[in-house]
């Protein structure tokens, strides 16, 4: 695992200067500024030249990026040009936010695609199959953004049983929280869930032509078991696979449904850092979120290796 | 019309005590434009105070100020101010706090609308901690929007203030915490000097930035009291008794069709009139904005001395004469690059035009364009032929208008017009001591002419605020500036 | 006895030491159908408790077919449409499936052909065997499990079986896996195990090592086996009587002794004739002449694999000599580095050190450009080494076309050539290789690699994986071959048997160094190394003497 | 029932297309049928409606009528014809990027295969790929190109580039290894050759599957990037832009989602019953 880590650390140091380089230079290229969003809507050039100025702006460009690195590595990170504070309490904040909203998706996609992909794969009448398929296509088909304000809708405004949107520290009110956490959560996880559903399915299916199922049946294994015991683990690894690029996705989601139940999380902190071309908070965040991917791609490799005997001892 | 403020009129227990008020916005509030107009001012007023306030007829009203003498000429104003106010540090509050006040509006850096009038001011001579004499350089008409637009921030922590990290001011609640893009709370200011005011505990305003969203926390109860619904979602909630509806001449509330004069065919004031003439107004404002608008040409509100019927129905839909307008000007079949900005409600505003314009003649490519990048532009005057967004300012003076919001300003403008007619109307109705008197009213009349024979901003519909709350939150209103003021609000039990 | 041949009078029963067995399991007149063809045909037999039945016949006999249905676990396509498998009276056929589920592994349990498939990759092999035990509930207490999965790998001759309880499946070596799978047959004391295929692909040693446990389970447990092969030497150290199939019916039938002695049916008389006997002498010398010059020398060759901290040496300074027109047979068990060899020389590895050179020239000094043509390859598996995408035709154009010989019709006239050559319809060429049964797959491999004119043939196990008759064919193949073409062969297989009949000389490969070579008759006959004579006491023979399995062996 | 390996022993050449197999059964039609009923109503658009589907009237907001199918839009168009052109530039957009995006994944896989150093390059390229969120990368392509239809294309095949390129270079990794690739090489192949005609071939099976849900998440994203303002230029429909636009009323209009929803959906389930169809005409 050490040799692991010591040959892909060194690549995945260099994704994250690439990244960094990438981050600067679209932000750049995104028109717009920060010093006219900044001076208002009827700001005059004075205003807005004395703004640049103040910003720093009107250095050259790569000046620009070599000061950003240098505050990078300092691990002073400034003050976010609109949005107020200190880029660090910014980012820390919203990711705790962000961490609990896809951490309970994640479990969710997990809950959710387990027994929807184990039913996919055994389900042997007909009208079961179907119904686990019209509803991974139907999650599939209607677009986060509608799937939100339906569960506004149904589980707020029509029945009154959780909150429309909104935030609550975990550590103040638990409860309260989880309250606040479960249709965002929901809302996040679906499509993941259901994709993972299908590849999950689909492991299963190919790990019950295997032979060894066939053993199995043959020593007299319950059906039920051969499922959960002998095939599952065998479609693990891929699944796992499929779940590290569904963290990705999750983070892209993230931007739509904070936006929607007014979650305070990284998503919300992008949206309105890019919509005020706040440069500091875009571009830290943005690596940021490079480098948690990064760091998930290295886990869910270890993870791969650790859930397939195979690829551990070679 | 519009000039409810939500009074607890049916409520025979009267104000209560007590309780946190929940206000839904749309928009997170933008410290660094604290000192500016901006989508979001519900905090300056809770923090803060304004020397005076408007009543309903843009009197001016005590506030800071107790009470001041204009000299005859326009050339200084005195203003004798409370003297039992303290800063929520501790502060005690004196005439230096104005001084700075006002000359924190003359950074250009605070991008204050309103610097040109505050630049107006020249010197200042106390006399006493709480009397002050104002010096201005010329007379000016709209000194007391200035007055209404001013927050009076603590010198010791104004750039904390600008960073958002720390709000002191006089205002009837203490600043307590932020959480950016989320929420903003206050905590009553147990030292006040309106006695027994303010009756609520605290405030939170809330961040939706989801339309759909923020009218669901409403729904639920969530929310107690918005200025950011959308006024097709209003529509939806009319005929809900749970809801009070009360709409605002207040803040940036007029749409309009801007012209690049330097672009080909726009250049041609009949072409520009010839839109003007095109557009179906009434199904604007019922489609697109619910019907919570006035059709109107110009950009006043009725409640505006510029005011006048007549010049607000000057354009109507006549597809007919706009076709005839642009065959005088020999043009058949032309195409235009339209901006707008693409959030929802503005792309449905922007669709409505287009298939307008497309009737008599005018294609339009439309550009959704996000907001910092369309700002840039309108700052650079690098517009396309045609955009549209909407302007707020008119509800004051009329000289602000034409001397602080940017798609008017006589000096420089989006549309790169000039006319030393207009700068000279313009600068007259400004640099003049009083604001309704007939000359006044002429000069506005004119200012008026102008604006709707040159065309160069093409005014649709006025759509105020409007104030959507739910049955137990009473007694909030809005200043000229969309400021929220809550002093006299309580929630019933 | 409801076979087609009537039942033997002679000495039937004789070595058996009860009297009279009870029968566990009673097969009458079975058919299996697929999709409408019919694999099994009205097979019957009786086994009794203790005995032991083999089960030969070409490949596609239904062997395979006939000992899933007796556990009615035929593939997704397949039903029984007659018949019926009665265990102890009660009919297998007929049962719902919660009820037979109760009986697999209890009372009938199966051995699968290939081990590595057969064992499921991510679990342990003590959870596996944990799973078998309590499959049926006969274990309820963990521990007691665990102590009973450690028993059962001793029992199968598991070295430091508690130990190993906790490795994973790939950690074993092929023989071992099937042991794991024995044990897993054993795990809940059935009456009866059906072994299909046991040892096929495994080095002698291996596969004696395994049919010696087979042996002793039904000596110790007496559990009645029912073993598949189509290696007649198998069965006839395992099996008191055999069961010969073909085209899905049973041609003959009768105890293992009288069957090998005097074969009745013609089909049983050419499956005899065609296995090859380690007593038979080499047929290389009556079929061409190696030249005097060596064509291909190997000195000193090395190869480790991996990383510098944990490298497996699979070649130990390996010497050899080949020439034209000679057989040299190469043999060794498994992992010993034969397939290492042929891929350095056809160079698809680059050794790690020594000396080969081809035709004078050393390779990296010019003599490789001339063996990238002239040495060529046929693979062991003839299916995983076909491209299923392509039809046979192109398969062997592809050499062709690599090294740029000819032009689009002198490419077709050239395939079409070889498909003859090889013994198959030029006509097929336009197949994919699914559509070709084993051995005409193995003769596509073998076109593909005459298709560039070599004039040194590797064939690594060319037929390990055929049955005897088309074994047989392959080995003729390639005796013309070397005939008509003067080829050099290096003959890679662990059959010493066929390795015999096919070589001039044979070359013992041993841990990575050659240990011994010599003419084939003489290793055979008179091996030098220890380790030659081991491989060779493993070998299993056709004679009748040691087969009645129930007997004690003896020495013979 | 218990799912048996089938022997590797001969099959019947009957399997002769195992595409058209896997597409021929009643997954496979049903998806065919599904896809073609919608991509048909698309394409006949004109046919079908005489409406312009850009004409505005002062009925905003109908329910389904005679004259109005699927009812009116908040600006009075008619929802019958927006939803049938909206179907033909979802389907254009999406049959042309998804195709594109895939090929250059499979090229860069390709590349991949070809060096250590170019195969860690391109592995990191596809993960820089993948971390940046979609927003992000919609923005600043729109903000770059200006709106339109080249944005959305450029995004959806961008998001599709590591998707396909990861499958199909663990796909050749496998592949390569196997015997017959060995074979072609001792037979003289050239490394370009035993990649290009032996390997690719087996290794793109998974990606056809692959490509049937890369289709539906091109559905996806074409939505997400209306929603955010930055997808096709209006007034032009999409199913994305129809149902962004609607999801104001789902409350008091859920009328106006219900046909976008219903194409959208039937689109994604036929691509899923077609890429389950093909799934398992390739296993058998
Ligand atoms: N799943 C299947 N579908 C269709 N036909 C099959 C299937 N399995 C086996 N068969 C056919 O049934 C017949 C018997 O096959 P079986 O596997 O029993 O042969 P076998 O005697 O075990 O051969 P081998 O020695 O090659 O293992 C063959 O003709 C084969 O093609
Ligand atoms: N690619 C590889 N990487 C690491 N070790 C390998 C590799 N290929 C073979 N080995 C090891 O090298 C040794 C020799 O293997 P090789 O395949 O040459 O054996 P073999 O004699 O052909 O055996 P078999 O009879 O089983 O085919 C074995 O220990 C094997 O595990
Ligand atoms: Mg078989
Ligand atoms: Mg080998």
């Amino acid at each position: 695992m050490r040799t692991f880590l010591l040959k892909r650390l060194p690549s995945a140091l260099l994704v994250l200067l690439l990244a960094s380089f990438l981050v600067f230079l679209i932000l750049r290229l995104i028109p717009g500024d920060p010093a006219t969003t900044l001076a208002g809507p009827d700001a005059g050039p004075a205003a807005v030249a004395a703004i640049r100025a103040q910003l720093g702006l009107d250095r050259p460009l790569f000046g620009q990026y070599l000061h950003w690195l240098g505050e990078l590595l300092t691990g002073d990170l400034g003050p976010s040009y609109a949005i107020g504070g200190q880029v660090a309490d910014l980012i820390t904040d919203g990711l705790g936010a962000t961490a609990q909203l896809t951490a309970a998706a994640l479990l969710l996609v997990v809950v959710i695609a387990l027994p929807l992909g184990v039913l996919g794969a055994t389900a042997r009448r007909r009208p079961v199959g179907a119904a686990v398929r019209a509803f991974t296509t139907a999650v599939l088909a209607v677009p986060p953004f509608v799937t939100g304000v339906l569960l506004v809708l149904l589980f707020a405004v029509t029945l009154g049983l959780l909150p429309a949107g909104g935030h609550e520290s975990l550590l103040d009110a638990p409860d309260l929280a989880l309250q606040y956490l479960l249709l965002p959560a929901v809302c996040l996880a679906l499509p993941s869930a259901a994709v993972l559903a299908r590849y999950l399915t689909d492991g299963i299916e190919r790990a019950l032509a295997e032979d060894y199922v066939r053993t199995a049946t043959a020593v007299g294994v319950s059906r039920r078991r051969i499922v959960w015991r002998h095939a599952l683990p065998n479609a693990l690894p891929s699944a796992v696979t499929v779940l590290g690029l569904q963290i990705g996705h999750l983070v892209a989601g993230a931007v739509l449904v904070e936006r929607i139940f007014a979650w305070p999380g990284l998503g919300q902190l992008v949206e309105q850092g890019v919509l005020r071309r706040d440069y500091p908070v875009v571009q830290d965040l943005l690596l940021l979120i490079v480098a948690v991917y990064v760091t998930v791609q290295l886990l869910t490799d270890l993870v791969y290796a650790w859930l397939d005997p195979r690829i551990r001892w070679e | 019309a519009d000039t409810a403020t939500g009074q607890a009129t049916g409520d025979a227990a009267g104000p209560r005590r007590g309780g946190v008020l929940t206000v839904g916005t749309g928009v997170d509030f933008t410290p660094a434009l604290l000192f500016a107009q901006s989508a979001n001012t519900l905090v300056q007023r809770l923090v803060f105070n304004t020397l005076t306030r408007y009543d309903d007829k843009l009197q001016p009203q005590p506030e800071l100020a107790t009470s001041w003498q204009v000299t005859p000429d326009g050339a200084s104003v005195t203003l004798k101010l409370r003297e039992d106010v303290t800063f929520h540090s501790g502060r005690r509050f004196t005439a230096d706090d104005v001084v700075f006040a006002v000359k924190n509006l003359q950074n250009p850096a605070r991008s204050a609308q309103l610097r040109s009038t505050a630049a107006a001011v020249t010197d200042f001579r106390k006399n006493g901690d709480f009397e002050l004499t104002l010096v201005l350089a010329h007379p000016v008409s709209n000194l007391f929007d200035l007055f209404e637009f001013m927050i009076v921030p603590d010198s010791a922590t104004v750039e904390e203030a600008f960073a958002g990290t720390k709000l002191i001011g006089t205002g009837p609640y203490t600043f307590t915490e932020r959480k950016p893009g989320s929420s903003i709370t206050f905590a009553r200011n147990e030292k006040y000097w309106n006695p027994g005011r303010p009756y609520l505990d605290g405030v939170e305003i809330r961040v939706v930035p989801q339309a759909e969203s923020l009218l669901s926390s409403l729904r639920t109860g969530q929310t107690h009291l918005s200025y950011s619904i959308r006024g097709k979602d209003i529509a939806t909630l009319r005929s809900d008794p749970q809801f009070r509806i009360t709409p605002y001449d207040t803040g940036s509330g007029a749409y309009y069709i801007g012209a690049n004069l330097t672009a080909e065919h726009v250049s041609d004031k009949r072409v520009r009139q010839a839109v003007a003439w095109a557009v179906d107004r009434e199904r604007l404002v019922e489609q697109a904005l619910g019907g919570y608008g006035t059709v109107s040409a110009t950009p006043w509100p009725k409640s505006s001395p510029a005011y006048s019927a007549e010049a607000a129905g000057h354009y109507h839909h006549d597809p007919e004469r706009a076709r005839q307008l642009l065959k005088d000007a020999g043009l058949t079949g032309i195409s235009l690059p339209f901006a707008h900005s693409n959030d929802p409600g503005n792309t449905a505003v922007a669709q409505i035009l287009q298939y307008d314009l497309k009737q008599v003649g005018i294609e339009t490519v439309l550009q959704p364009t996000d907001s910092p990048t369309m700002q840039k532009q309108l700052i650079a005057q690098s517009m396309p032929a045609l955009w549209t967004l909407s302007h707020g300012f008119a509800q004051l003076h009329p000289a602000t208008l034409a001397v602080s919001a940017y798609p008017f300003n006589e000096a420089k403008n989006s549309s790169r017009f000039t006319s030393p007619a207009y700068t000279d109307i313009v600068r007259r109705a400004w640099q003049r001591p009083d604001s309704d008197s007939p000359e006044a009213k002429a000069l506005y009349g004119q200012i008026t002419d102008v604006l709707l024979d040159e065309q160069f901003v093409i005014d649709l519909a006025i759509a105020g605020l409007t104030e959507v709350a739910v049955g137990k939150a009473r007694g909030a209103t809005l200043n000229k500036f969309g400021y929220l003021n809550l002093d006299d609000a309580y929630l019933t039990a | 006895m409801t076979a087609s041949t009537p039942p033997r009078t002679a000495d039937a029963p004789t070595t058996t030491a009860g009297a009279t067995p009870r029968t566990v399991l009673k097969v009458n007149d079975l058919t299996v159908e697929f999709d409408g063809t019919t694999a099994v045909d009205g097979v019957g037999f009786d086994l009794a408790a203790g005995d032991t039945l083999g089960l030969v016949g070409e490949s596609g006999s239904g062997k395979s077919t006939t000992a899933l249905a007796l556990l009615r676990m035929l593939p997704p396509g397949g039903r029984i449409t007659g018949g019926s498998v009665e265990l102890d009276g009660q009919d297998l056929a007929a049962l719902p499936e919660a009820a037979l589920r109760a009986l697999r592994g209890r009372r009938i349990a199966m051995v699968f052909q290939d081990p590595m498939s057969s064992l499921n990759p991510v679990l342990t092999v003590g959870r596996q065997l944990d799973e078998a035990l309590r499959a049926h509930g006969a274990h309820p207490d963990r521990r007691e499990r665990a102590a009973r999965a450690v028993e059962l790998l001793d029992l199968v001759g598991i070295p430091d079986a508690a130990g190993r309880l906790r490795d994973h499946p790939h950690r074993f070596s092929g023989g071992q896996r099937q042991r794991v799978m024995i044990a897993l047959a054993l795990a809940n004391d059935a009456e009866v195990l059906v072994a299909d295929e046991p040892t096929t692909a495994l080095d002698p040693t291996v596969q004696r090592q395994i049919l010696d446990l087979l042996t002793r389970i039904n000596r110790q447990t007496g559990t009645a086996l029912v073993v598949i092969s189509h290696d007649l030497g198998v069965i006839a150290r395992t099996c008191r009587r055999l069961l010969v199939m073909r085209h899905g019916k049973v041609v003959e039938s009768g105890t293992t002794t009288e069957l090998l002695r005097a074969p009745q049916h013609p089909y049983t008389r050419q499956l005899l004739a065609a296995v090859p006997r380690l007593e038979t002498p080499s047929g290389a010398a009556a079929n061409s002449v190696p030249g005097p010059q060596p064509l291909l020398t190997v000195t000193g060759l090395r190869k480790t694999y991996g990383s510098r901290r944990r490298a497996v040496t699979a070649l130990d300074g390996v010497d050899l000599e080949l020439h034209p027109g000679e057989t040299l047979g190469l043999v060794g068990e498994s992992g010993s580095g034969k397939s290492t060899l042929a891929r350095a020389l056809v160079q698809v590895h680059a050794p790690s050190g020594g000396r080969i050179r081809f035709r004078g020239e050393e390779f990296g000094r010019g003599g490789e450009r001339t063996a990238r043509r002239e040495v060529q390859l046929v693979f062991q598996d003839p299916y995983s080494s076909l491209n299923p995408r392509m039809t046979a035709g192109q398969i062997v154009a592809e050499p062709l076309i690599a090294h740029g010989l000819g032009d689009r019709a002198a490419r077709a006239k050239r395939v079409a050539e070889l498909l003859e050559q090889v013994g198959l319809d030029p006509a097929s060429a336009d197949r994919h290789p699914r559509a070709f049964s084993g051995g005409q797959r193995q003769r596509i491999g073998i076109a593909r690699a005459l298709a560039p004119e070599p004039s040194v043939l590797i064939c690594d196990e060319p037929v390990s994986a055929l049955d005897v008759s088309v074994q047989a064919q392959v080995l003729d193949l390639l005796a013309r071959l070397q005939r008509d073409l003067g080829l050099a062969i290096l003959f890679i297989a662990h059959d010493l048997a066929v390795v015999r009949q096919v070589s001039h000389r044979i070359a013992v490969l041993h841990g990575g160094r050659i240990v011994e070579t010599g003419p084939a008759d003489r290793v055979v006959t008179a091996p030098e190394h220890p380790y030659t004579a081991e491989l060779l006491a493993a070998v299993p023979r056709l004679d009748p003497a040691p087969a009645p399995a129930l007997t004690s062996r003896s020495t013979a | 029932m218990t799912a048996l390996a089938a022997p590797a022993r001969a099959l019947p050449a009957r399997a002769r297309n195992r595409y058209l197999a896997g597409l021929l059964t009643g997954r496979g039609l049903t998806g065919l049928a599904l896809v073609g009923t919608v991509a048909l109503a698309g394409l006949l658009a004109p046919l079908l409606t005489g409406q312009d589907p850009d004409a505005q009237g002062p009925l905003a907001l109908a329910g389904p009528s005679a004259a109005h199918p699927f009812g009116t839009d908040d600006l009075g168009r008619d929802l019958f014809s927006r939803v049938l052109h909206g179907i033909t530039t979802d389907l254009a957009l999406i049959l042309s990027a998804v195709p594109v995006g895939a090929l250059a994944g499979c090229s860069l896989a390709l590349l991949s295969a070809t060096h250590r150093w170019a195969d860690t390059a391109v592995q990191r390229a596809f993960d820089l790929v993948l971390a940046f969120p979609g927003l992000i990368l919609a923005l600043a392509v729109t903000a770059v190109l200006g709106p339109g239809r080249w944005p959305v294309f450029i995004v959806i095949a961008l998001a599709e580039i590591p998707l396909f390129g990861r499958q199909l270079r663990s796909g050749i990794l496998v592949q390569r290894e196997r015997e017959y690739a060995l074979a072609a090489r001792v037979g003289g192949a050239s490394r370009p050759r035993v990649l290009l005609r032996h390997v690719l071939p087996n290794a793109v099976d998974p990606l056809i599957v692959q490509a049937a849900v890369a289709l539906s998440v091109g559905v996806f994203i074409e939505g997400a990037m209306s929603f955010l303002g930055l997808g096709v230029r209006p007034p032009e429909p999409t199913l994305g832009s129809i149902l962004s636009q609607s999801v104001g009323y789902l409350a008091t209009r859920p009328t106006f989602a219900a046909a976008p929803l219903a194409a959208t959906t039937a689109l994604v389930l036929g691509f899923t019953l077609i890429a389950e169809a093909l799934n398992r005409g390739i296993r058998r």
